[in-house]
């Protein structure tokens, strides 16, 4: 450059400003002006937030609210004679003893009628001669689940002022319920089924178990497959890919993957899983393979920021002792990486196990009342099991809807801390 | 490391006044329970270009953003002692830190234009303080503002094009332009060429030069040789202490305090 | 290497306001100092006493311009720190400085001889003094004018120019010694004419002198052959 | 001896062929400082064990994936004809019940022609085996064998390791291409399949849509309309119109007072408090939206005098979506107002701007291409949300800006059509592919543009 | 700009020899179609440090990185020409990478210790290149270079301690032990006190200055002071030529080209 | 301020060894000088022509050594850029050797005298210029010695040192225009004696020259009220 700069900039020929009058009364209006604004600003930034907590607060208010009554259900106790003759009646042993007609029996003598107690309520006196065969031909007072309506009343859901039409339980019902109360023969208790059975279509039996299983297992699979192929990828990527077509065209897959909508999952899994390699419907492989594929940008994605995030010089550090490029990989890059890796498959798994829409297209809705026990059984999973439940009419599944909503948030909840946790404690400052 | 008493030598001709362009007395600056700054008392002229030497995290940035009280921005920072701007504390709760920062302007370290046109970076700060009355005003200040940064005739045919796309040197040159325009009484700049390579640098040191006299400068440096060439007074710094503060000249050939020597002759440490 | 083209300034144009500052310093020195040698030699010519005493006062000048110079080449030193050309300029600056407040002690020397020798002034010697001065002067003015415009050509012909003068100081060397041998009451006068054209046989030498520093200046090389210590022409004197 | 059985061997003369070879190697290493080997010892190692186990395992694998199959054609080829089945079906049925039968799942058999072929194809499956694991292990103790050999002081052993890990890390990488491949030709196939019954013009165009009628092909005159135009309509209605009226100023002014305003304190515990909300499953927002929103909704909306609102409202799912979507948009947000370097914020301070000023006129300009693509990928992420509006927005294809009113959308409509009784080649399944499609290349085309604008304006401030 | 002709200058006692412990011949490198190294020859001796200097841009960095082929690492990085370590072409394409860059260290601008403790710093070169048969051989390897890079009194109780925590200097210098540990001929070191205070600076130049002998070193620096001090012999790039080779006392008092002159002495752009 | 204690080393020590080795440059040179200056009046007392031949020869070694610890200087300037105490040494080390290299030119003007006195030498002024010459060397010594361990006290005693020697050189010189007032034939003999002890007055002056450079590089200012311009001391004399 020939330095056509300078004389013309010095100062000499430049027309002077007059100064700014900072005290004049224009421009102390004009000041204040801008910091009236500068608070408005700043509230409404706050009130977003609020907003946006407050929200949260809400939800989570209404969930617990219902929620917490799905962990609590009513039990009647009814005087229980195990007689051995009428428990081996129809199958002739014990191993497939009759207990529900035993029960009615014992119901219908004491209370005049069956509807107090569940329909499911046999199955705790055959816990309990499990528990202890001795029993058999004694008598003893057995707390057994309650029938439906009764839960309701015991949990105050009713109210009685209301005419009979109006109300979910009838008039002798409720005259049962006034009964079971003076003899103080019911009870709230707290609802170990709910945590340790799988769905049913009576609301007071059913429980998670199955579906948190069910989710386990899908998660296991899908953390399986796309963990490793993730990371490698991620490394193939950062570390290794030319530039070149198949590395654009790769890039461009992920980035989209990660953004396709997880139904487009649920529809890939439908026609390659089930249709094309006719893999069984409803069960954990299918589901953990479909989302895997849609983990799988994310974690990709979440191990390239972790990898990006490594800093070039320590690469360049370690090329310059002479590692080698895997050498480089294994020593340095992956262990610093690591923490970022897993936040971001923690995180990605997380979304995974709440996930809902694609698997509802492979049939993992399925009414499913057996704790799966392999990954190919019929499954189904939490979200799927709230969605069911959601579905349903009966007034007691809003309560274990709610209920299995909190079971799975604390799920995530737990999972995200240790994300957090992770990336708090790993967290480095280069 | 040797020994040296903390006594400050100010030299008999920069002997503390109170009509100097800003004054800072007994000025303390901490970070939490750590002292950065150590109750340093000091006169900024208006005709003068002043360099803060000394070694790393001795506090010369620290003590250089009190006088816009950028210092604010930082939660720990908590500043004792009195700075005034034309006699006026300007710590005083009712000193307006938007009007005081717009009299005071800054230059930093890194080049940091604003990601916008050549033309906005500099309207920029006309435009939050209403200077402009009307477009050709405007015109007017960014044309001068870049012509006094030395930039004019390399950019003006090109004033819609990023601030970005400039030359490192040349960004930032465009953010000395940049706080001219709002028409400052003083010139705060942080080590203004350490991102730079030294051609930049050159230029920037002859733009410093050409402002000297116009604005009261005050420039921290790393480099000796910069502060010698750019500033006529010098002060230095040392565990948050001012050493030694006086012409330039004297303090590079012939310093009065052992710590200054030491330092400028590479004794230390 | 011939003189280079002018090189292009720097980039940093007060570094050049800064050499230019001491180029001129020095251009001022030089010109005061000639000017002193001038009218020392006038004084003497016309036995001015009072200009006599107007030159060694204003030798205090040229000592004080000389700190000054060199003060301001060291604190271009500090300040810029200079490389290759520049810093042989500076340098250049700093020892031409003293040369220079040499010549002007020079000039004073001779000044303060006037007084003592009004009235004795011996229209023998006197033309060739004259001249000699005029050479001397105009050597050292070519040295300065080399120095201020960085010509290392004339420079190199200085050094030649040297040479006239000491073969005229000889030729008066040998005139003056026959004065003294002829009427040894000149003893003295002679004796103080001796040390006059010593001096000014001194500011050739150190005119040749300046035009080393501006041709080292200007290439970075010595002056090949350059006879030093060259105040020795009046050794080959018979007894 | 089972398949796996001769993979533990091979994973034993693996680990042989990598101690042997690195002692081996270990011996001409000699001293540190002397005249290094290309390789070290353990290089040597990993090669030979490579060699032992990859091509061995290979074959293995390949056996278990494909062997059955040719092992039930060659059991068909050998069994008299007499008792071979047909083609197609027939043959499936057979081979599926000598399977069931050989493995023991099924007690006895039902066709007596299997129980007959399950000897041979018993005979065949163990001959097999034997061949097949016999070659795996001939393979493993060649590879290890040829390394061990090959282990010279001058050979590349680590050479060749790097490269084998390279090539594995390129196959895994191909499984995202082969994902998007899949996800491309499983709809293309279906909806090529659907658009041969249904135009595409009428799917594009149409304003009617009632699939279910279709499969009803006794009634005469009626096949069912595919007008997609409603639930299209409904998509951008509540994903793009009223989850972002609600998303996009909550999420970028929380983004704001966090990243600008919010004390460090306050950070730490605002900014997990969004992610929980992001960490919140779709599901769990679907039934809040349905049981608590939706009837306050409703009731509101009755209480304003609109008398047509629906218990299952666009407004309802719309804003569950939007605050579901916040901390999306605001992470998005921070990320790109974070990505502005505090530098630019220090000089905009630092000409007396106030920190509104600075926020409204320097950062968020220069982080506007962030947010903007953001905002993109919100939107492409709340029209592909499913189950908010499968539980919130009913199943009426409404074409109707009545926020009061219920609308349906595609995903919803996807969710709905195949999770009944599915009949593979019925119009109103195929439907949910075309439907898939349209929605895969809409949130494609989003996300194309949305990456390429964030990314852009990521590569100005590196 | 001025005019310059592309003629190397090469001062006479560095006339080409072909036994120098490396040499560069008529290099070039290309990124893509960009020619960022025109056709450069140069002698590397094993007791002279030498200084590449020059503009910024001007490939310094580029040619000082074909020296260990960190350039490899760039996929549209190409290097035509021969460079011999001991005679040996180190781009033949049976030359072994990783043995060369054990043989040719390499010092970065920015320090860049592992996020490991000291000691496992400095050991990993010689872990993964198996020097050590022991720990007490790797013990001594450890503190040998330590010492010589002049940092074992300063650590040598806190061995344990991450190298992220010492201060920038100290790092830079524990960057130099662990080049150091793997006992290379050569050492590159590319700005390596850039982003050091003066001081820190000092430090590093000390100990280069006590390594100079002992191995080949090779630094690139924009700070021409730097270059002066510490280097024996300095080379001067322009625009991807080698404009100037010599001692570096001739280069910085006396160069021979215009182009060095101009730079050296603040001319150019 | 007094002399600085000692200041701690160089962070870089190389820096430290290149101003020691420039130090000692000048020492050795400054020995040198002396030594030649010691010579060349023995040669002369004695009338050792060989002698006066060799320190002849061996002044190049000293122009050469000049030039040496020049560049060294200059090289030191460019590579260092010293500042402040080191920048002032190496100026002085700078203007130091050319002192000495100027001391060197007189005691080679001294020897080349040798040849031509030879046979001519006064024994009447022979002690007066031994011991001149003796306070002149001693002086010397002194400066250099100031120099050698940068000792400003030293450095100050020197200038009051000059004194005595210009003292000296008055009488001496009153007493060689007396001899040739007596004999006029002497004139040219006591000529050159009169050059000889006018050298041996600049030395005086050279050493305090010295001790000023060390001085101010010691401290950084001037010695206050140091008479400049030493050499007018002949100039009262009566004609
Ligand atoms: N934001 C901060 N919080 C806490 N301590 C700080 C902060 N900024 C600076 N310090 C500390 O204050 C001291 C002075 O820092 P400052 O940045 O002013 O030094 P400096 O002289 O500018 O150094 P440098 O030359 O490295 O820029 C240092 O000890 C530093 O660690
Ligand atoms: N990875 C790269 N891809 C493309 N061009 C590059 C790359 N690295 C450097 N260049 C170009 O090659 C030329 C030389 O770059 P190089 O980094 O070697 O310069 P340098 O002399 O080291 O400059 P500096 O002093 O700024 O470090 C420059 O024009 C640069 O833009
Ligand atoms: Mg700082
Ligand atoms: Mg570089
Ligand atoms: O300067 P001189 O007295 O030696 O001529």
């Amino acid at each position: 450059m020939t330095d056509p700069s300078s004389p013309s900039d010095t100062g000499e020929t430049l027309p002077e400003r007059t100064p700014t009058e900072w005290h004049s009364n224009a421009m102390q209006r004009r000041i204040r002006r801008r910091y009236a604004r500068e608070r408005r600003f700043r509230f409404f930034g706050l009130a977003a937030l609020v907003l946006a907590a407050g929200f949260l607060a809400f939800l989570l208010f209404t969930i617990v609210s219902d929620g917490w009554r799905g962990f609590q259900r009513a039990e009647v106790a009814v005087e229980v004679t195990y007689v051995e003759d009428e428990l081996t009646a129809e199958s002739g042993s014990l191993a497939r003893a009759d207990y529900r007609t035993l029960l009615r029996r014992d119901l219908r003598e004491q209370f005049g009628t069956e509807r107090v107690a569940s329909e499911g309520a046999w199955l705790r006196l055959r816990e309990r001669m499990e528990e202890n065969p001795g029993l058999l031909g004694q008598t003893e007072r057995v707390w057994v689940v309650a029938s439906p309506e009764v839960d309701l009343m015991a949990k105050g859901d009713v109210d009685f002022t209301l005419p009979a039409e109006r109300r979910v339980v009838d008039d002798e019902m409720v005259e049962d319920y006034r009964d079971l109360r003076e003899s103080d023969r019911v009870r709230l208790a707290f609802n170990s089924g709910f945590l340790s059975r799988a769905d049913s279509t009576s609301s007071e039996l059913a429980g998670v178990w199955g579906a948190l299983i069910g989710s386990i297992l899908t998660i296991l699979v899908t953390l399986a497959i796309s963990f490793p192929i993730g990371v490698m990828t991620a490394v193939y990527l950062e570390e290794y890919a030319p530039k070149n077509r198949i590395t654009d065209i790769i890039e461009v897959s992920i980035n989209n993957l990660a953004a396709v909508p997880s139904i487009i999952f649920g529809l890939l899994g439908l026609a390659v899983f089930l249709n094309f390699f006719g893999m069984p419907r409803s069960a954990p492989l299918v589901g953990g393979l479909t989302l895997a594929l849609m983990t799988l940008p994310v974690i990709v994605i979440a191990a390239r920021v972790a990898l990006q995030s490594v800093p070039p010089s320590i690469k360049d550090a370690a090329l310059g002792v002479g590692a080698s490029r895997l050498q480089v990989i294994s020593h340095h890059v992956l262990p610093v990486a690591l923490p970022g890796i897993l936040t971001g498959t923690i995180i990605g798994v997380s979304r995974a196990l709440g996930e809902t829409a694609p698997l509802l297209l492979i049939g993992m809705r399925a009414f499913v009342s057996d704790i799966p026990e392999g990954v190919t059984q019929p499954a189904t999973v939490l979200p799927v099991q709230i969605f069911l439940w959601s579905d349903e009419v009966g007034r007691g599944f809003i309560e274990k809807t709610s209920a299995a909503i909190m079971v799975l948030l604390a799920v995530l909840l737990s999972m995200n801390a240790l994300a957090i946790y992770l990336r708090n404690k790993f967290e480095r400052r280069w | 490391m040797a020994e040296y008493d903390t006594e400050t030598v100010v030299h008999e001709e920069m002997t503390l006044r109170n009509d100097a362009k800003m004054t800072a007395r007994d000025v303390s600056v901490f970070y939490g329970q750590k002292q950065a700054v150590r109750s340093v008392s000091i006169d900024v002229d208006s005709h003068y270009v002043t360099a803060f030497i000394g070694p790393s995290g001795c506090g010369k940035s620290t003590f250089l953003r009190c006088f816009n009280r950028m210092n604010d921005t930082i939660d720990i920072a908590r500043v004792e002692g009195d700075i005034d701007l034309d006699g006026r504390d300007i710590y005083d709760p009712k000193m307006d830190v938007v009007q005081l920062r717009a009299r005071v302007g800054m230059v930093f370290q890194k080049p940091n234009p604003f990601p916008k046109s050549i033309y906005e970076n500099i309207a920029y700060g006309p435009r939050i303080h209403g200077l402009a009355e009307s477009k050709t005003d405007m015109d007017r200040i960014v044309e001068t503002s870049l012509q006094r940064a030395g930039l004019w005739n390399e950019v003006k045919d090109r004033l819609d094009e990023s601030g970005t796309a400039l030359s490192g040197g040349q960004q930032q040159r465009l953010c000395i332009a940049r706080a001219i325009a709002v028409d400052p009484e003083v010139i705060l700049m942080d080590e203004p060429c350490s991102a730079l390579d030294p051609i930049a640098t050159a230029k920037v040191e002859e733009l410093i030069d050409e402002l000297q006299g116009r604005y009261a400068i005050v420039i921290v440096t790393h480099n000796m040789q910069q502060a010698a060439r750019v500033s006529q007074r010098t002060a230095f710094f040392h565990l948050g202490h001012l050493v030694e503060y006086g012409p330039t000249d004297e303090i590079f050939t012939n310093p009065k305090a052992d710590r200054t020597r030491d330092y400028i002759t590479g004794r230390f440490g | 290497m011939s003189s280079p083209p002018s090189p292009p300034g720097h980039t940093v144009k007060s570094f050049d306001d800064d050499l230019r500052s001491l180029r001129s310093m020095i251009g001022r020195m030089g010109g005061l100092a000639r000017k002193q040698l001038d009218d020392s030699i006038e004084a003497l010519l016309t036995s001015d006493e009072e200009a006599a005493d107007r030159i060694c006062a204003k030798d205090k000048e040229l000592d004080e311009m000389e700190m000054e110079a060199e003060a301001y080449a060291i604190s271009i030193i500090a300040r810029r720190a200079p490389m290759a050309g520049d810093l042989r300029e500076v340098i250049a600056a700093l020892k031409i400085g003293s040369v220079i407040e040499r010549v002007g002690d020079y000039a004073k020397n001779c000044a303060r001889r006037v007084s003592v020798l009004a009235g004795h002034v011996d229209r023998g010697v006197h033309p060739g003094i004259a001249e000699m001065a005029r050479m001397a002067s105009s050597l050292l003015d070519d040295a300065l004018t080399s120095f201020a415009q960085r010509d290392s050509e004339l420079a190199k012909k200085v050094a030649a120019g040297d040479e006239a003068i000491d073969d005229y100081y000889e030729s008066l060397f040998q005139a003056l010694l026959a004065q003294i041998a002829e009427d040894p009451n000149q003893t003295a006068t002679a004796t103080h004419f001796i040390f006059i054209i010593k001096n000014l046989e001194r500011v050739g030498d150190h005119a040749t002198n300046i035009a080393e520093m501006v041709h080292y200046s200007a290439t970075g090389d010595h002056i090949a052959d350059r006879p030093k210590g060259g105040d020795a022409t009046e050794i080959s004197l018979p007894l | 001896m089972t398949l796996g059985g001769f993979a533990l061997i091979i994973v034993a003369l693996a680990v042989l062929a990598y101690l042997t070879t690195r002692a081996r190697a270990a011996a001409f290493g000699g001293p540190a400082g002397t005249m290094r080997s290309h390789s070290r010892p353990v290089y040597h190692g990993a090669w030979a064990a490579i060699l032992a186990f990859v091509p061995a395992i290979l074959v293995i694998v390949f056996w278990a994936v494909l062997g059955d199959n040719i092992v039930a054609q060659q059991t068909l080829a050998r069994i008299p004809e007499a008792i071979r089945p047909g083609s197609g079906i027939e043959q499936q049925a057979f081979l599926n019940e000598l399977r069931a039968v050989y493995s023991g799942a099924l007690p006895a058999a039902f066709n007596e022609n299997v129980a007959a072929a399950v000897p041979v194809y018993g005979e065949l499956v163990g001959f097999w085996r034997l061949v097949i694991g016999g070659l795996a292990l001939l393979l493993a103790l060649i590879g290890g064998g040829y390394a061990w050999l090959n282990s010279q002081s001058e050979f590349r052993a680590r050479t060749h390791v790097e490269s084998f890990a390279t090539i594995v890390l390129a196959l895994a990488s191909l499984v995202a291409i082969l994902t998007t491949f899949g996800i491309v030709l499983s709809l293309l196939y279906e909806s090529l399949e659907f658009f041969s019954r249904v135009s595409p013009f009428e799917f594009i165009f149409g304003t009617q849509w009632s699939p279910q009628t279709a499969i009803r092909e006794d009634q005469v005159g009626s096949t069912g309309a595919f007008g997609a135009v409603p639930l299209f309509w409904g998509t951008v209605f509540i994903g793009a119109i009223i989850a972002m009226i609600v998303a996009i100023p909550l999420g970028l002014m929380s983004a704001i007072y966090l990243t600008q305003y919010a004390g460090a304190s306050a950070r730490r515990i605002l900014k997990p408090l969004l992610e929980i909300l992001a960490g919140v499953p779709t599901v769990v927002y679907g039934y809040f939206a349905a049981l608590t929103v939706a009837p306050a909704v409703r009731e509101f909306a009755i209480s304003i005098g609109i008398d047509s609102a629906s218990s299952e409202s666009a407004l309802a799912a719309g804003a569950v979506m939007g605050i579901m979507i916040i901390p999306f948009v605001s992470s998005m947000a921070d990320d790109a107002l974070s990505a502005v370097p505090g530098s630019m914020r220090d000089g905009s301070l630092a000409m007396g701007a106030t920190p509104s000023e600075t926020i409204k006129k320097v950062l968020v300009p220069a982080a506007l291409p962030g947010i903007v693509g953001g905002i993109l990928l919100a939107v492409s992420r709340a029209i592909g949300e499913t189950m908010i509006v499968v539980m919130a927005a009913g199943q009426a294809a409404n074409l109707t800006a009545n926020p009061f009113e219920s609308v349906t959308t595609v995903t919803a409509q996807i969710v709905q059509l195949l999770t009944g009784d599915q009949e593979f080649d019925s119009a109103k399944t195929l439907s949910a592919f075309a439907l898939g499609l349209v929605l895969f290349i809409v949130t494609l085309l989003l996300n194309i543009y949305a990456l390429a604008v964030v990314k852009r304006y990521r590569e100005a401030y590196d």
